[in-house]
């Protein structure tokens, strides 16, 4: 067994056993109606986790992010409302921008040798900032177009829902995985976040690496804005605030190493879906107050984080121990 | 000439690097670079293969001009390096470091499965079995260092460029490395090869060059170079006593005991071993490599902890359990990775020669600045560190001198049980000599050293008594007379069976 | 000397700074005596900087050892809420600040062991507190405005002492005695060196367990610090919005004061200046009088202006441009010279 | 009785949030509800969660306080279809109103405007320059309640806003935006009253007004909007003149049109507006400290 893929199993194991503990507090919760809810609700932070998957895996961070879901919300908004585009044509010029916005971040750190953590902070700034140039106001959708993608889902057995924007969480993640573990790019990503020098020795092309990654994760961000707007059916300056340490919290919870270069991205689907089945439990729980719901977070977080190191050194000695 | 390089210039900030250096480089030879460490012989390298930006001079490769600006188009005219510091990637599976930049692949995809043979295809011509889906950072130095020869043996249509390659490897593994150089030579190409290690020169190579502070001193013939004024060359001196079978005399009989170590041991590390180590004693420690060596020092030095057995002095029994505890208890251990556990990269070389020192007076104490410049100067002139100061860092050095920083804070802590791991890794000819007198001469003043050594002519040069580790276990003690290259080799070599005769 | 040098971008572009605020705001620099304490904007800079300079002094040793205190701004809420209820509760100031250092120095000890013995990164162990940390300052003032009106805790807020006001005096004095305790004793050496590589200080018997620990220690006694000021400042403790997103602008101080992300290296001082320079466009967006839609987008531009050109790339270029010219200037006169 | 309620809270960032939660609480204990409670964290996305998940577990009904106006359409029409009744609090959204059975609220624009009655009929027809601590950005209040606020002003040319700035519904932003608009305003003199979206802002700004050596609500005057009790005590202290009262008590009106509904199927009307009542120093302020001082606020 190689034991890179061990975080992995740690983070899938806890997930079951964290949902099989719920269940037996509220057997509702293994409706078709809240895993539906599941994939909807937490549909943007898992589009937007590939795309930090990948930026964490080659050893930096995008902090952006969070902003940038809230202009895209904004800037689709806009433009629906203030000019006759098909909303197609608006996605794209979206997903344009938001590219360009990403790769134009690499650029700075890869050019400048500026941390990522700061350019993406400025960047963070730069894009809420856009967002209030547009419109100070939160907006309502009301293309037609738009309600039909929203009224888009299949009926499960048991009133669950299907959405589009559910399954198209789901794609994104296969297309993440095929990314990072299937092609040359996601093996030089996964270089970088080795180690920059010996990358670079190895032949890594490190400039055009990390433009592509911060290219990506602006992509990523942008999908992921026009899928909370079809979520909500609305731009909002103010919306998505620090959705970028939720996406990091979801895509460490998977088991993927902050500094870089370990990690899978099945696992953040897993995270994700770990933050959604945290925040269901706190919404059926229902007694916590408003302190205490902050405080129970942070635990969980704590005792998973904790239970993963410890299945993770148990599994590790267990391993150790049969090798010699 | 398959690849030439005419008044090749490059500066750092204080150093002039290289100045003014030709190199020719023939299709189907062997081209020995030689040089003391600092000589330029990794920034020659560096320049070649577009990982430093020359400053000045011309490159030719089949007589077109080339001017790589990067690792990647070096290696896309055919020419594979491996590296002196900087190997592979640990994080990669073997397979993924081995085919890195040019997967196979199927619908734009990578091939995971062709991927796999062919790695283990390639790894197969170097003996070595190994699978090929687990992380090259699970397997020892050695087992990396091949793997980066064989990827960079692969990726070389012409030019296979290997800076130190044989630092790390014994001499079965260092074989294997030369018969494949061998091979590629015949399938002509030219091939550049960086060492320390003399003997291999002659094995080797078919012409040699020799650096000396950035200048080129000589390129000659190999079988027309005798070894002494080869070694002239590169010191611009003559040796006064090259260290070579000049075996320790008055071994073990007359020292006192002082440290003795019981069933010290630990599950899956090393099984727990006896070991008794005399005042100004030299003990060796031979094996294999991945036999267990590095992990009996580490158990000494608390860096693992023992698991089972006590150590005891004089006055009683010692608290190992940590590297900072057995710091107090006297030890120093210049581990063998100094990369990853010696240097601190930014610091200067003077406070990386300080900070053991620093750190056993605790914060509140410093050490006066004035005292601080007396330690750094002196032993930057007694292991002759080739620095343009010593407000350098330490980064910044070959890597030989580096390595020499390193035992520069163990020797400024003046402990009486240093345990050196691999001491002269990289180090250049004339301060081998150095460090092994050194050794002898703090010995003489009381020292105790445990010395772990892949070259089996420097135990026999400095041990009283060598203990032979095969499989995680100690199996075999030699001292006084039987302390020779063939007995070492011998009880290496047996099987358990006769190790246990032995 | 070399300190001056080292702080030289900070000053140049808090110098320019302070000249294009006058632009916008032409009395930025005018200061005047009014009843013994000294008024001005840039007076204001000094002491609304306070909570930020505070932050980067503990942010500097954190980040020199190659971690990150993301929980500072919550660390500030719990630390402001404790004081404010001790007072409130009437056991008097002493009591007040005790219970509050001691609030941040276990929020630092909370994250140094996590990250130091447990062994989880820094940016999620202190993540972890970030979440938590409101929900307890929340628990102590019950969601609302704890006020108080003891005037003796109020001075840390808006006292003014030889002139100037109290908060600025913390973060000078912090700042001057971290700065000098770094360097007068042997601990920066100790923890720059933890910061490059660990494993080896370790091995060189460097005990780095016990000083990582002791930095995220600093860093919450610097937070309760700052969440004494900000709460003294408003006479109450909110623990919904003391401290929130400081982290971000402690992070930015110490990068802006040139200290890498990546540990090692490092300087308080230049931090402090950091500070200073974020607090100064913060003023200056305030006087120039701009809709506050904009306030991101000038704060985002300007310090990234600062960041590029701080930015080792470029330095680094043009002093191997400036080395190289000089080598190759050499070589061809000793060549001539032979 | 006995019925589950589902209650989606924006979060937790003021006094007055505070005061909501607890008298929903309270409420819902009074009339023997077991109430569900969320905390969204100030996050749209968060509370369409909780809604859903409220839906899939079946509550008998859904009170909402919406973060934002828009993007509800989806998540209550869900709810509609599973036949739960919403209702909204405190905020309106821009749903068609079939969605939802009522929203009980104040008008924030109203808010405004009678903040901004009180100043034209106090100034009379002396040059007034007014400096205007604004809300969150993009907020709905704080658009709203600057909207209001314009409109009371906008046919009285002596009253002109000089200077506004966001305080961020904070009074530690309130008081250091405050001190920027004292030391743009030539100390302060050139100001005469102050206008804040929150009494929380106006509070700080209090306090740096009193720093700078003038005398909040002589000086310079002073109007905001809740009516939280900090601020009747700097009323009965002569330093704050009027507020604008925005009830925390939503869920009382929300409950009664529920059980209404529940009873015999009456609709109530769309929109339950609470009173927005103006309170100044005529109006008793210590007594109204009092009386809101043990409300959670
Ligand atoms: N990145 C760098 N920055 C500054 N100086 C450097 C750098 N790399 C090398 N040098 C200096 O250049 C000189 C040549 O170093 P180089 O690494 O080429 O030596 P070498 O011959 O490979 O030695 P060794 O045998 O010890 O590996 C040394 O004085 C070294 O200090
Ligand atoms: N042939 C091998 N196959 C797989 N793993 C190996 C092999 N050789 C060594 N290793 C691993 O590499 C690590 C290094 O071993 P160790 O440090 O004990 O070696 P050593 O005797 O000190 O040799 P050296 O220091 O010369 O590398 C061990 O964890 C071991 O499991
Ligand atoms: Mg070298
Ligand atoms: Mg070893």
């Amino acid at each position: 067994m190689n034991t890179r893929a061990l975080p992995l199993y740690a983070t899938i194991a806890i997930f079951l056993i964290a949902y099989l503990l719920c269940w037996l507090q509220f057997p509702n919760i293994l409706s078709t109606r809240v895993i539906g809810n599941l994939l909807t609700d937490n549909a943007y932070l898992g589009i937007v986790a590939v795309g930090m998957t990948l930026v964490i895996l080659s050893g930096g961070i995008d902090l952006s992010v969070g902003s940038v879901i809230a202009f895209s919300g904004v800037f689709i908004a806009v433009l629906l409302r203030d000019t006759g585009l098909h909303p197609m044509i608006v996605f794209v010029l979206l997903l344009l921008l938001t590219t360009a916005f990403g790769a134009a971040m690499g650029f700075l750190i890869h050019r400048l040798m500026m941390p990522a953590f700061i350019v993406t902070l400025a960047g963070m700034f730069l894009a809420r900032g856009a967002a209030y140039m547009l419109t100070i106001d939160s907006v309502p959708i009301n293309d037609p177009f738009y309600q039909t993608l929203q009224s888009a889902y299949w009926l499960m057995p048991g009133k669950g829902r299907l959405t589009l924007i559910g399954v198209l969480m789901l794609l994104t993640v296969m297309a993440g995985m095929v990314i990072a573990h299937r092609t040359r790019f996601g093996t030089s990503v996964y270089a970088m976040g080795g180690g920059e020098a010996t990358a670079r020795l190895m032949g890594v092309r490190q400039g055009r690496t990390i433009v592509l990654v911060y290219a990506f994760s602006g992509l990523m961000a942008g999908l992921s804005g026009i899928v909370f707007s079809l979520y909500t059916g609305s731009g909002y300056p103010l919306a998505t605030v620090g959705t970028e340490l939720t996406a990091i919290a979801a895509v460490v919870i998977g088991g993927t190493l902050l500094t870089g270069g370990a990690g899978y991205m099945f696992g953040t689907l897993i995270g994700v879906l770990t933050m959604g089945l945290l925040q269901t439990y706190i919404v059926f729980d229902g007694t916590l107050s408003s302190w205490w719901t902050k405080i129970v977070i942070g635990i969980l977080l704590l005792a998973f984080i904790l239970l993963q190191k410890g299945l993770l050194r148990l599994t590790r000695g267990r391993l150790q121990g049969a090798a010699s | 000439m398959l690849l030439t390089v005419r008044t090749l210039t490059k500066a750092f900030p204080g150093t002039l690097a290289l100045d003014g250096v030709d190199f020719d480089l023939a299709a189907g030879e062997v081209h020995a670079l030689l040089g003391e460490n600092g000589a330029g012989k990794s920034t020659l390298i560096k320049c070649l293969t577009g990982a430093y930006l020359r400053d000045g001079g011309a490159m030719a490769l089949d007589g077109q001009p080339i001017d790589p600006r990067s690792t990647v188009e070096a290696q896309d005219l055919g020419i594979g390096t491996v590296y002196q510091e900087v190997n592979l990637l640990p994080n990669l599976t073997v397979a993924q470091n081995l085919m890195f930049g040019r997967e196979p692949r199927r619908w734009g995809l990578i091939h995971t499965a062709a991927l796999r043979t062919e790695a283990r295809a390639l790894l197969t011509q170097y003996g070595l079995d190994i699978d090929v889906d687990r992380d090259l950072g699970s397997y020892s130095v050695a087992i990396q260092q091949i793997i980066a020869i064989a990827r960079a043996a692969a990726l070389s249509g012409k030019v296979l460029i290997l800076d130190e390659p044989t630092a790390s490897l014994d001499a079965r593994e260092v074989e294997m490395v030369f018969d494949v150089v061998r091979g590629l030579r015949e399938r002509g190409l030219g091939i550049a090869f960086v060492t320390h290690f003399l003997d291999q020169v002659y094995a080797l190579s078919d012409r040699i060059t020799v650096l000396r502070n950035g200048r080129k001193v000589v390129t000659e013939r190999t079988a027309d170079l005798g070894r002494m004024a080869l070694i002239e060359h590169m010191l611009g001196r003559a040796l006064e006593s090259e260290v070579v079978g000049q075996s320790a005399e008055g071994a073990g009989a007359t020292t006192q005991p002082m440290l003795h170590f019981s069933g010290t041991g630990r599950a899956g590390a090393i099984e727990p071993f006896d070991l008794d180590v005399g005042r100004g004693e030299v003990v060796g420690l031979a094996g294999l490599l991945g036999s267990g060596r590095t992990e009996s020092a580490e158990l000494m030095f608390g860096v693992r902890p023992a698991q089972t057995g006590a150590a005891r002095d004089a006055d009683g029994p010692l608290d190992l359990s940590s590297p900072r505890a057995a710091i107090a208890a006297g030890f120093g251990f210049a581990p063998e990775d100094r990369k990853t556990d010696g240097i601190v990269a930014d610091l200067s070389i003077r406070e990386n020669i300080i900070l053991g020192l620093q750190a056993r007076q605790g914060w509140a104490k410093p050490i006066p600045r004035s005292e601080q410049n007396r330690i750094a100067d002196d032993y930057i002139r007694r292991l002759d560190i080739r620095t343009s100061g010593r407000e350098k860092p330490i980064g910044d050095l070959s890597g030989g001198n580096q390595q020499k920083v390193v035992l520069a804070r163990w020797l400024a802590m003046n402990p009486r049980f240093l345990i050196l791991d691999e001491p002269t890794r990289g180090i250049d000819v004339g301060a081998h000599a150095e460090i092994l007198r050194l050794i002898h001469d703090l010995t003489d003043a009381g020292l105790s050293v445990l010395i772990i050594s892949s070259e089996i002519d420097e135990l026999v040069a400095v041990a009283d008594r060598v203990i032979v580790v095969r499989d995680r276990r100690h199996v075999a003690e030699l001292s006084g007379e039987r302390v020779t290259a063939d007995q070492i080799m011998r009880a290496i070599a047996a099987t358990d069976a006769d190790g246990a005769a032995a | 000397m070399s300190l001056l040098r080292r702080i030289a971008p900070q000053l140049v572009a808090l110098l320019i700074l302070f000249a294009l605020v006058s632009v916008v705001f032409p009395g930025f620099l005018s200061v005047s005596l009014n009843d013994g304490r000294l008024v001005g904007p840039v007076i204001d800079v000094l002491k609304r900087g306070a909570p930020v300079a505070l932050l980067s002094i503990g942010m500097t040793l954190v980040i020199a050892t190659r971690g990150i205190d993301l929980s500072v701004g919550t660390t500030m809420a719990i630390c402001g809420a404790a004081a404010a209820a001790v007072i409130a509760a009437g056991w008097g100031l002493p009591a007040a600040l005790a219970v509050a250092l001691a609030a941040g120095a276990a929020a630092g000890l909370w994250n140094g062991v996590l990250v130091a013995i447990v062994g989880i990164q820094p940016f999620v162990a202190t993540l972890i507190l970030m979440t938590m940390g409101r929900g307890i300052a929340q628990l102590i003032t019950e969601g609302c405005i704890l006020t108080f009106s003891d005037a003796g805790l109020a001075f840390f807020g808006s006292g003014t002492l030889l002139g100037l006001p109290v908060p600025a005096w913390l973060w000078i004095v912090g700042g001057l005695g971290v700065a000098a305790l770094m360097r007068r004793t042997a601990l920066g050496l100790l923890i720059e060196a933890i910061g490059i590589n660990r494993r080896a200080s370790a091995l060189a018997g460097v005990n780095a367990t016990v000083l990582v620990i002791a930095v995220y220690v600093a860093a919450g006694l610097c937070a309760a610090l700052a969440g004494i000021v900000v709460t003294a400042d408003i006479r109450g403790a909110d623990a919904n919005n003391a401290g929130l997103w400081l982290e971000l602008d402690a992070i930015l101080a110490v990068v802006i004061g040139g200290n890498s992300l990546l540990g090692g290296r490092f300087s308080v001082i230049a931090s402090i200046l950091g500070a200073m320079i974020i607090q100064t466009i913060d003023t200056g967006v305030l006087l120039a009088g701009f809709p506050p839609e904009y306030n991101l987008v000038i704060k985002a531009v300007l310090v990234l202006m600062i960041l590029v050109l701080q930015s080792p790339r470029i330095a680094a270029e043009w002093r191997l441009w400036r080395d190289s010219q000089r080598a190759s200037r050499a070589a061809a006169e000793r060549r001539q010279a032979s | 009785d006995g019925e589950t309620i589902g209650f989606s809270q924006i979060g937790s960032e003021s006094g007055w949030r505070a005061a909501e939660t607890t008298l929903t609480r309270n409420q819902a204990e009074e009339r023997g509800y077991q109430l569900q409670f969320s905390d969204a964290q100030q996050k749209q996305e968060n509370q369409i969660a909780a809604i859903r998940s409220f839906i899939a577990q079946g509550v008998d009904a859904i009170l909402l306080a919406p973060v934002v106006a828009t993007g509800w359409d989806s998540v209550l029409a869900e709810a509609k279809e599973a036949e739960i009744p919403v209702v909204l609090l405190d905020r309106q959204v821009d749903s068609s109103d079939d969605m939802y059975l009522t929203a009980v609220g104040s008008n924030l624009v109203h808010e405004g405007e009678v903040a901004g009655q009180w100043l034209v009929d106090n100034v009379g027809d002396e040059e007034c320059r007014i400096v205007e601590l604004q809300g969150t950005t993009g907020s709905s209040p704080a658009i709203d309640r600057k909207t209001g606020f314009e409109n009371a002003i906008k046919d009285h040319a002596n009253l002109e806003i000089v200077r506004s700035q966001t305080g961020d519904f904070t009074r530690a932003q309130g008081k250091e935006v405050m001190e920027s608009f004292l030391q743009a305003e030539n100390g302060g003199q050139d100001i005469c009253a102050l206008y804040a979206h929150n009494d929380d802002m106006a509070v700080g700004a209090i306090q740096a007004i009193k720093e700078a050596g003038l005398k909040p609500g002589e000086d310079i005057l002073i109007v905001s909007i809740d009516g939280v009790p900090d601020i009747f005590q700097a009323m009965a202290a002569g330093e704050a003149n009027a507020t604008v009262e925005l009830t925390p008590n939503m869920a009382g009106p929300a409950f009664d049109a529920l059980e209404a509904y529940w009873a015999d199927g009456t609709e109530p009307e769309k929109f339950i507006q609470t009173e927005s009542k103006l309170y100044t120093q005529a109006d008793d302020p210590a007594g109204e400290y009092e009386a809101r001082k043990g409300l959670g606020y």
